[in-house]
């Protein structure tokens, strides 16, 4: 308790601090407007954590503040540099990264190597990032100034890739100073000592803001440069207040939910998406019906491949997203890894679905689901009565939306399926992670690096009572998917500079694609959007579809920043 | 007087324990566990560390000592200065003190002007429908239909016409999102600017039912046997109308302590609607965000912030009825 | 003594019912005495009170528009082909024509739906919670001011601790911890925070009409003390009963509503309250969808306010001294 | 000067019509005269009393005059009487116990008062003080609220306060109706002495107890069904009234001494008829045993001897 | 034969009953049948609180209250009942002793419900009809009427017929002409007196000293809830005794002289 009311204390000095010093270099409080980005849409809490070895961090804690080794790039698949000049697998099971030179702390100090292992050792505190690192990374060396080696036990290629675009690098000579184990606990902004191209200013509940580092490294290394001299972030407070900023020009880059920004007046003057018309944006996730394989009926197969076969998504998409989503494909891939041409096409051929509501009563006759009592729903094989338990979320509108949606199908070939409006936090998740629910939506197979994640996410074991880091809610057990998804794991994104093992990661998809169809782990519905929005009146130069402008992914959202979010900003040009 | 202020003390003292023993009771209570649920929120998969977490929280929220002593601690700690209202969830790790106390001076720059110029203007409007009949036919249905009017309509209205409409005030937040708070001018002008539509929602709504009682209580109070003595002995009406204004004045009053629970409801959505970061925004977000402790926190403050209103008004009624003070039946024959 | 804070001037009924706590509850705090009400009722036959009632302008105007209100809630949703939620019935944000009378939200659903089936709904709630509360406010009262003594203290004890809760806020609280799964929980839940100044009115007249000789000639008749409080003494406050029932009406509509547009209200359902909600959430205003959250609101003012006529002028149908002649 | 009312009538406006509380009454009071009025409940006292200083809402003046010292009172302007409120004409309301402001100091809702009817009340305030202690009080009434006297106490004090101009008139309904016979006794002869005192110059004195009022009266007038039966000298009227309704109600009147056991006393059977359609002619008609033919027509109110009006075509 | 003994009353009132009122102290008299006793007293004096007492309407403090021997405190239920077969009241205003909105013969049919539930329909109309005649009321003219309807006189004869249903001893009569107008409330005195004729007990409770000295052979008269003078009612009106007698009787407005200065 102590630990963390020091913490607190401390923050709380600063906050006076910075009502008098910090407040002044912002022009006497104010921010010229042409000088300033306003972005919102990635906090859902508060501005409270700003430490970057936690989960959960505010945003722009992983980007502005600290820096990654490498980004993501998810037009073209692939890691690219960042603070690492260059890292590549040396030997089986050594990873080795060289950094720039010259890179500097906030504070003038050099960022070394040395804080790299630093980092990295943090990984067997507990409440530290990557909480599962230690097990299969061994030791980091460092071999000199510039460079690490990192030694692994188990070689996961793909989920490495994905730790060296999303863990911050952070400075040993100032959090090396704090009790190890403390560190999980260190939140203030006390803590904001980075190699970033902005530094924290101030904050308060409902908004955080940043002022330009003006030594930033990656202008002299990669020529780039922060057009915005402040970023001023706000937490999300309702969709309704984020609309009108956005329509306002509150706002420059909004990444709320907004649904019906296509139909504003606005829209195409002022305000813009990624696509100028449908699905207007890019997909981040995708969004599926989850059964319960723990659980009967829905533990069969059968069952849900009915369903499947039974909902509109059109419907969905259509009405209760007014077409700013697309449709989900049935394997569950996000459009970057169709467009890499890891969709085995014959296996969907064969196992895949689409709507069709002959078909899915042809299944549900065929598998013994028949109306026996005649009360107008289908009763199970064994002849009891069945009625599909399915939380939604409430307040969740659109979500809401699709579950009615998905009701009617449903109830269309005969199958009872009961809306259950719960509350989110106290409710949903606690049912979810339990696997108390028949049916429930989920979107946790997320835009990443590399495709193991959709498999981690489908298959991984062992099922625990509480499935609480939202991996495999649909409980399934399959020993030998999750080995497969295992090596796939272990196995780099094609292509790669060993052949064989490109073919072997093809192999893997394509039985892993096959199996989750076959046995209708999911039903993937749709892609939901990477939401986000510019209003181009006081920055331009925003990433679209369009071929003049930059096409990264224009997002703040934390997990998804160095997914491109980060160069969006060095893109922007102030307007007119 | 000093009975009756003793009575009242009684009064608010068994409320203010019953209402803390309510707040107390209502996360300990109540259906759902708070620390399950940061924990599970946490998405730790080792059981263990989950394990270690519970506990790491519930000492933090002191909830490992048996439940008698929690409650002993939660009294002592509202009695420590400053009292010590626990740590948010929401927010965590800030203490919900503080989070109360950012959020209180909206609040109260919202409520208090509200209140009082709701009161001031109601009543006089009221006094001055009951004199004159053309003014009757207009203040008092437009009273009606004020009155009537639920809070968060009028604010939404506010806001589509005053602020998208119009474009005349902002109609979000209470402060410009380029200004970082500080004492100067175009700070203090954007805080005004912001204030202007959610006060007016206060305001106006608060403004009929005042206009109405005031009218009613000034036609009654006409009607008494003082009033009618007076006239009988040729008082001019404006004596009869200032006699029957302070007389009318008296429930008047007492009325404001019982419209404050009123008033508060419409803080709150009126916050809601307009984004405004007082007291009944973060209510809300307390409840959305399941964070027991900042909703405790902030109820709790409520309540004694409704006790206190009212304590003053009974004082503030002693001093004005002398009634109060000389106790209840004729003192001496 | 209890009373000081209702009745300084000694006027119990004058000031009592004010703490109507989702309204500003107008015109009750100068209610005249309805004590001096009640011989005056009670020296009319009920038929006069009626041709009083007919043809008083206020009561005529009110009742109609809670009356057509009601009609509209129970009858509207016969009248439309389309779900309250149903997305798609028609055009998307389409304004108010003569397809769609009250114009479409924003995902295509109809507003004249939603409105009769909020309209329905938070009839439903309000007159339950308004009879809960009025059963408990007229129980506390009848018995604390029949009964006196002791447990009329302690009665009126709970009550002041009750009335200086910030009730809203309670409910609020309780709200989110219970979460409201349908309209009854709701109701309930309204009226059990909501019936203060119902048991302190109940409670005063009560004491006087205790006082009356008809009491004590009916225990002289050997008639129990139940039946006493049933049929001598809440007959004549029958006026008053029916003008509180009112305000707790007006009052549970506003404080339902207001729960709704919190999104603490019953789920899945259609709400006065909710369409707000979910204008104001959807972004309705921005996006100039007026007609979305003009008519609920609209809906809302006018049968509270209409609630509020229909009280002034059965006041002044019961009480001969307001009576303008 | 005097009192001449004239044919005076004034009704009630209700639904249903108008109710003929006060229907053509004609009499004198003469300078120094105390003029008890009693007559049975509803028949029409308060409605006099009330119009000759101040209609209330519903009391519509349908004819006739009131001269008080040879002004005729404008008895329908509300605005136009205020000249001669207090000053001329002055009454002591039933409702002493609320008459005054509950939330005013006494001294100072009586200084309000008098400066607005431009009266220098410091001036004034000597004799005020005065009076106070001949009826008892001492002066520190001036510095309390209503609240802290006691009932008699402002029953004392609101006599003082509405004779303190002097009026030629006063008027007192039933002031002492709700009070226990030895108050009763000390207010009235107080009312008497202050007529002996000069503080007022004329006095009516409404009540139902007849006993009563011939304690303190000079001239006694009874009133039935908003009409007038009878006004004589005190003693005349109860020991040879004229009127059979005044006859029957003294007989009726049980006094000290009389015990049913040596002497059984008899009331008068039957109601006093409704004033909103009131039957024509003598109003006493259906209850009076010596009822006749001509009774159908109304009898005259007329003098049958000096200071002894009756209203019965028997006593003519 | 009811027997008042030494009879005390504290009301308590205030927050949690602080205040002590003694509103009747020591009082002690007897009623025997055929026999009027009247208590006189000024306002507050604690007459009410007496008849209350007696009709166990209100509790007693100390001294016990006896009908023919029986402590009546010890009543209950059905007991109380009982009592109330044999003593009954009638009180001060008639307005008020009836619900105003139920037609005045509902105390009538109070009674029937509670005592007489199973007499017929008949036989019912018939004691009814025999009461009314009691007190000379004609049944076509109060049957069916609503109280507001009826004259103070008939409403109290009413009441009296009412109490006569039952097979009363004891009748206790607060102040029940005080709210009438001279022309009738002699006629309702003279009812009582008839009764106490066919051997009814009245306690008569007045404060106007002409009253019961007209119809009363007993006389208690009560200053601030205690006894000052009691006895035969002549005594203490022809030489009264205690100045307190003495000072009421010289106040009380007469026709045959007036006040002495
Ligand atoms: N405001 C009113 N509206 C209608 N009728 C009224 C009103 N006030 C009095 N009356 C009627 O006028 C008649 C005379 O009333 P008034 O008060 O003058 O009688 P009163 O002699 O003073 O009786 P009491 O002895 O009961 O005071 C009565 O029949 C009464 O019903
Ligand atoms: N219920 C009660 N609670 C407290 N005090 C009471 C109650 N009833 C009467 N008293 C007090 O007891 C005293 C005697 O009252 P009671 O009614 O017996 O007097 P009373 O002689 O009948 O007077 P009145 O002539 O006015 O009817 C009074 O001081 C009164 O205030
Ligand atoms: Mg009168
Ligand atoms: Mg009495």
């Amino acid at each position: 308790t102590e630990d963390v009311t020091d913490d607190v204390a401390d923050g709380e000095n600063v906050d006076e601090a910075e009502d008098t010093d910090d407040a002044d270099s912002a022009n006497a409080g104010e921010f010229p407007r042409n000088e300033t980005v306003y972005t919102g849409g990635a906090e859902w809490g508060t501005y409270e954590d700003w430490n970057p070895n936690t989960d959960g961090e505010a945003t722009f804690v992983r980007g502005f503040l600290y820096e990654t080794l490498f980004w993501f790039d998810p037009w073209e698949a692939e890691l690219k540099p960042w603070l690492a000049e260059s890292g590549e697998w040396i030997e089986e099971d050594v990873y080795e990264v060289a950094l720039r030179d010259g890179i500097t702390w906030h504070d003038g100090e050099q960022l070394t190597a040395d804080d790299v292992k630093f980092t990295f050792d943090l990984r067997d505190v507990p409440g530290v990032e990557f909480p599962e690192l230690d097990e299969w990374l061994d030791e980091v060396e460092v071999v000199d100034d510039l460079t690490v080696r990192f030694h692994f036990s188990d070689p996961r290629a793909g989920q490495w890739d994905n730790v060296l675009y999303d863990r911050e690098i952070v400075p040993e000579h100032t959090w090396g100073e704090m009790d190890r184990e403390e560190i999980p606990e260190a939140s203030g902004e006390d803590i904001t000592i980075g190699s970033g191209a902005y530094e924290y200013h101030s904050h308060d509940e409902n908004r955080a803001r940043y002022e330009r580092y003006d030594d930033w490294w990656a202008t002299e290394h990669l020529g780039l440069e922060m057009a915005a001299r402040y970023v001023v972030d706000f937490r999300n407070e309702s969709n309704e207040v984020a609309m009108s900023q956005i329509l306002q020009n509150e706002l420059d880059l909004s990444n709320f939910f907004l649904p019906g920004i296509n139909q504003v007046p606005e829209f195409g003057e002022s305000v813009h998406t990624f696509y100028s018309e449908e699905p207007y944006m890019l997909s981040a996730n995708t969004a599926s019906l989850i059964p319960n394989h723990d659980r009967s009926p829905t533990d069969d197969a059968d069952l849900r491949r009915a369903l499947a076969f039974s909902i509109d998504v059109d419907d969905i998409v259509d009405t209760g997203y007014q077409g700013i989503v697309e449709k989900a494909d049935p394997t569950g891939m996000l459009p970057l890894w169709l467009d890499q041409g890891f969709r085995d096409d014959e296996v969907v051929e064969e196992h895949g679905f689409s709507y069709d509501p002959e078909e899915a009563e042809r299944i549900l006759d065929e598998a013994g689901y028949v109306d026996e009592d005649g009360d107008g729903w289908r009763e199970t094989p064994d002849g009891e009565d069945m009625e599909l338990d399915f939380i939604v979320p409430s307040g969740w509108t659109d979500w809401e939306l699709a579950a009615e949606v998905i009701e009617e199908n449903l109830h269309d070939v005969g199958v009872n399926v009961v809306l259950d409006f719960v509350d989110p936090g106290q409710e949903l998740d606690p049912r979810r992670d339990s696997g108390d629910y028949d049916l429930v939506f989920d979107n946790q197979m997320l835009l990443q690096n590399h495709l193991f994640a959709q498999y981690f996410y489908l298959y991984e074991l062992p099922v625990l009572d509480e499935q609480a880091n939202r991996d495999n809610p649909h409980r399934v057990e399959n020993e030998h998917a999750w080995e497969l998804t295992q090596e796939l794991a272990r196995l780099g994104t094609p292509p790669t500079d060993d052949p064989d093992d490109d073919e072997r990661f093809m192999e893997i998809v394509s039985e892993l694609q096959e199996i989750t169809l076959e046995d209708m782990v999911i039903i993937p519905l749709w892609y939901n959007g990477l939401w986000s929005q510019v209003n181009d009146s006081t920055w331009t130069n925003w990433p679209s579809d369009d071929p003049d402008t930059p096409n990264y992914y224009p997002t703040t959202w934390a997990n998804e920043f160095m997914l491109g979010g980060l160069m969006t900003f060095t893109e922007i040009e102030p307007a007119g | 007087m000093g009975r009756y202020l003793g009575r009242k003390g009684l009064i608010y003292a068994l409320t203010l324990f019953v209402a803390v023993t309510i707040n107390w009771m209502l996360p300990r209570f109540m259906p759902g566990d708070p620390i399950s649920d940061m924990v599970s929120r946490a998405g730790l998969r080792d059981p263990e560390a989950a394990a270690r977490m519970q506990a790491y929280y519930e000492n933090l929220f002191g909830l490992d000592v048996p439940i008698w002593q929690q409650y002993l601690n939660y009294w002592g700690s509202l009695f420590s200065w400053p009292p010590d209202l626990g740590i948010s969830m929401w927010s965590f790790p800030r203490p919900v003190g503080d989070l109360v106390m950012g959020a209180l001076p909206y609040t109260l720059a919202l409520l208090i002007p509200a209140i009082l110029l709701s009161w001031y203007v109601g009543n006089k409007l009221g006094a001055l429908a009951a004199r004159r009949k053309a003014l009757d036919n207009t203040v008092l249905p437009v009273s009606y239909l004020l009155t009537a009017t639920p809070y968060m309509w009028l604010a939404i209205l506010l806001v589509w016409f005053g602020g998208m409409q119009l474009g005349w005030f902002p109609s979000s937040r209470a402060y410009s999102g380029n200004l970082v708070p500080e004492f100067s001018m175009s700070f203090i002008g954007s805080l005004a600017l912001h204030w202007v539509l959610p006060f007016l929602s206060l305001f106006l709504v608060a403004l009929g039912g005042w206009a109405i009682g005031m009218r009613n209580l000034v036609i009654y109070e006409l009607e008494s046997d003082y009033s009618n003595y007076l006239g009988a002995l040729g008082a001019p009406p404006r004596l009869i109308r200032k006699y029957a204004f302070r007389n009318a004045m008296l429930p008047q009053i007492t009325g404001l302590a019982l419209q404050l629970g009123v008033v508060l409801t419409g803080n709150i959505v009126t916050e809601v609607v307009f984004n405004y970061p007082g007291l009944g925004l973060l209510l809300l977000n307390a409840i959305t965000s399941t964070d027991f402790f900042l909703l405790q926190g902030i109820v709790l403050f409520v309540v004694i912030g409704v006790l206190i209103c009212n304590f003053v008004i009974d004082i503030v009624y002693v001093w004005v009825d002398p009634r109060t003070r000389t106790g209840l039946q004729g003192a001496s024959a | 003594m209890t009373d000081m804070k209702s009745s300084p001037a000694g006027r119990s009924g004058a000031a009592a019912p004010a703490p109507d706590p989702a309204s500003a509850a107008p015109g009750q705090t100068a209610t005249t005495d309805p004590l001096g009400a009640a011989p005056a009722l009670a020296g009319r036959r009920r038929s006069e009170m009626l041709y009083f009632a007919l043809r008083n302008p206020k009561v005529i105007l009110g009742l109609s528009v809670i009356v057509a209100f009601l009609l509209f809630g129970l009858l509207g949703p016969l009248f439309s082909e389309f779900g309250p939620r149903e997305r798609n019935a028609g055009p998307l944000g389409a304004a108010p024509s003569s397809d769609f009378w009250l114009g479409t939200t924003w995902t295509g659903q109809d507003v004249f739906t939603q409105l009769a089936h909020g309209t329905r709904a938070t009839f439903q709630v309000a007159l339950m919670a308004a009879a809960i509360s009025a059963f408990i406010g007229m129980t506390m009262g009848f018995v604390a001011g029949y009964r006196g003594g002791r447990l009329d203290e302690i009665l009126m004890m709970i009550t002041n601790i009750v009335l200086v809760l910030p009730v809203f806020v309670v409910v609020i609280v309780v709200t989110a911890y219970l979460g409201i799964s349908n309209t009854a929980t709701q109701a309930l839940v309204i009226g059990l925070f909501n019936w203060t100044w119902v048991a302190r009115a109940v409670r005063a007249q009560t004491l006087s009409l205790r006082a009356r000789d008809f009491v004590d000639l009916a225990r002289l008749s050997g008639v129990r003390t139940l039946s006493i409080i049933r049929r001598e003494i809440a007959p004549n406050m029958a006026s008053y009963l029916v003008m509180t029932f009112i305000l707790l009406f007006a009052g549970a509509i506003v404080f339902a509503a207001t729960l709704d547009f919190l999104n603490l209200g019953p789920r899945g359902g259609m709400s006065l309250g909710l369409m707000l909600q979910q204008a104001n959430q959807q972004a309705a205003m921005s996006l100039g969808l007026w007609w979305w959250f003009v008519f609920p609101g609209a809906a809302i003012t006018a049968i509270t306010g209409s609630a509020y006529l229909t009280n002034v002028g059965l006041d002044e149908v019961f009480n001969p001294k307001l009576r303008e002649m | 000067m005097s009192l001449h009312v004239d044919d005076l009538r004034v009704y009630y406006r209700t639904v249903h019509g108008d109710v003929q509380a006060l229907d053509g009454v004609t009499f004198t009071v003469e300078d120094g005269e105390i003029m008890g009025v009693a007559g049975e409940s509803g028949c029409g006292k308060t409605t006099l009393s009330k119009s000759l200083i101040r209609l209330d809402g519903r009391m519509r003046h349908i004819g006739g005059t009131v001269e008080l010292d040879g002004s005729v009172l404008p008895l329908e302007d509300d605005r136009a009487m205020n000249r001669f409120r207090f000053t001329d004409v002055s009454i002591i309301p039933q409702y002493a116990m609320s008459a005054m402001n509950p939330i005013r100091k006494i001294g100072t809702m009586m200084r309000e008062l008098l400066e607005s009817r431009g009266v220098d009340f410091k001036q004034l305030r000597p004799e005020l003080e005065r009076r106070l202690e001949l009826v008892g009080l001492s002066r520190d009434v001036l510095t309390m609220f209503p609240i802290e006297l006691s009932g008699g106490m402002k029953q004392r004090t609101v006599m003082v306060l509405s004779t303190l101009l002097n009026p030629s008139l006063l008027i007192a309904d039933e002031v002492t109706s709700a009070l226990d016979v030895s108050t009763q006794r000390a207010v009235a002869e107080t009312m008497a002495e202050f007529r002996d005192r000069e503080f007022v110059t004329s006095l009516i004195f409404v009540t139902h107890d007849v006993s009563l009022v011939y304690q303190i009266a000079d001239t006694i007038m009874v009133m039935y069904a908003g009409k007038l039966a009878e006004k004589a000298p005190a003693d005349t009227l109860v020991k040879q009234p004229r009127h059979p309704y005044t006859q029957q109600l003294i007989s009726s009147l049980p006094e000290v001494g009389v015990r049913y056991e040596e002497q059984q006393l008899a009331g008068i059977p039957g109601t006093p008829p409704g004033l909103l359609d009131p039957p024509g002619g003598c109003r006493f008609r259906a209850r009076c045993p010596l009822a006749f033919d001509k009774c159908v027509e109304e009898p005259p109110f007329v003098e049958i001897e000096p200071g002894h009006s009756v209203a019965c075509w028997k006593a003519m | 034969m009811l027997t008042v003994d030494r009879v005390s009353k504290v009301y308590r009132t205030g927050a949690f009953g602080t205040n002590q009122l003694t509103a009747v102290q020591d009082v002690s008299f007897d009623i025997n049948p055929g026999e009027v006793v009247s208590l006189i007293g000024e306002s507050g004096s604690g007459k009410t609180t007496i008849g209350k007492m007696v009709l166990r309407l209100a509790s007693i403090t100390s001294g016990t209250i006896t009908l023919d021997g029986v402590d009546i405190s010890t009543y209950r239920g059905r007991g109380l009942k009982n009592y109330y077969r044999h003593v009954q009241g009638v009180f001060q205003d008639p307005f008020s002793s009836f619900n105003p909105i139920f037609k005045a013969d509902r105390v009538f049919a109070m009674l029937k419900g509670q005592y007489f539930s199973s007499m017929g329909r008949d036989a019912w109309q018939h004691k009814v009809e025999a009461a009314l005649d009691a007190v000379r009321l004609d049944p076509a003219a109060v049957v069916n009427k609503y109280p507001h309807q009826l004259s103070g006189g008939q409403l109290q004869r009413l009441l009296i017929a009412r109490a006569l249903l039952l097979d009363i001893k004891v009748l206790v009569a607060d102040e029940i002409i005080s709210m009438l107008d001279a022309s009738t409330r002699i006629d309702v005195l003279n009812l009582l007196a008839e009764l106490k004729a066919d051997g009814l007990g009245i306690l008569f409770v007045t404060h106007d000293l002409a009253l019961g000295n007209y119809i009363s052979d007993k006389t208690v008269i009560l200053q601030k809830g205690v006894m000052v003078e009691t006895g035969e009612t002549t005594a203490v009106f022809t030489d009264p005794q205690h100045p307190y007698t003495q000072q009421l009787l010289a106040s009380v407005p007469r026709l045959d002289r007036r006040w002495q200065k």
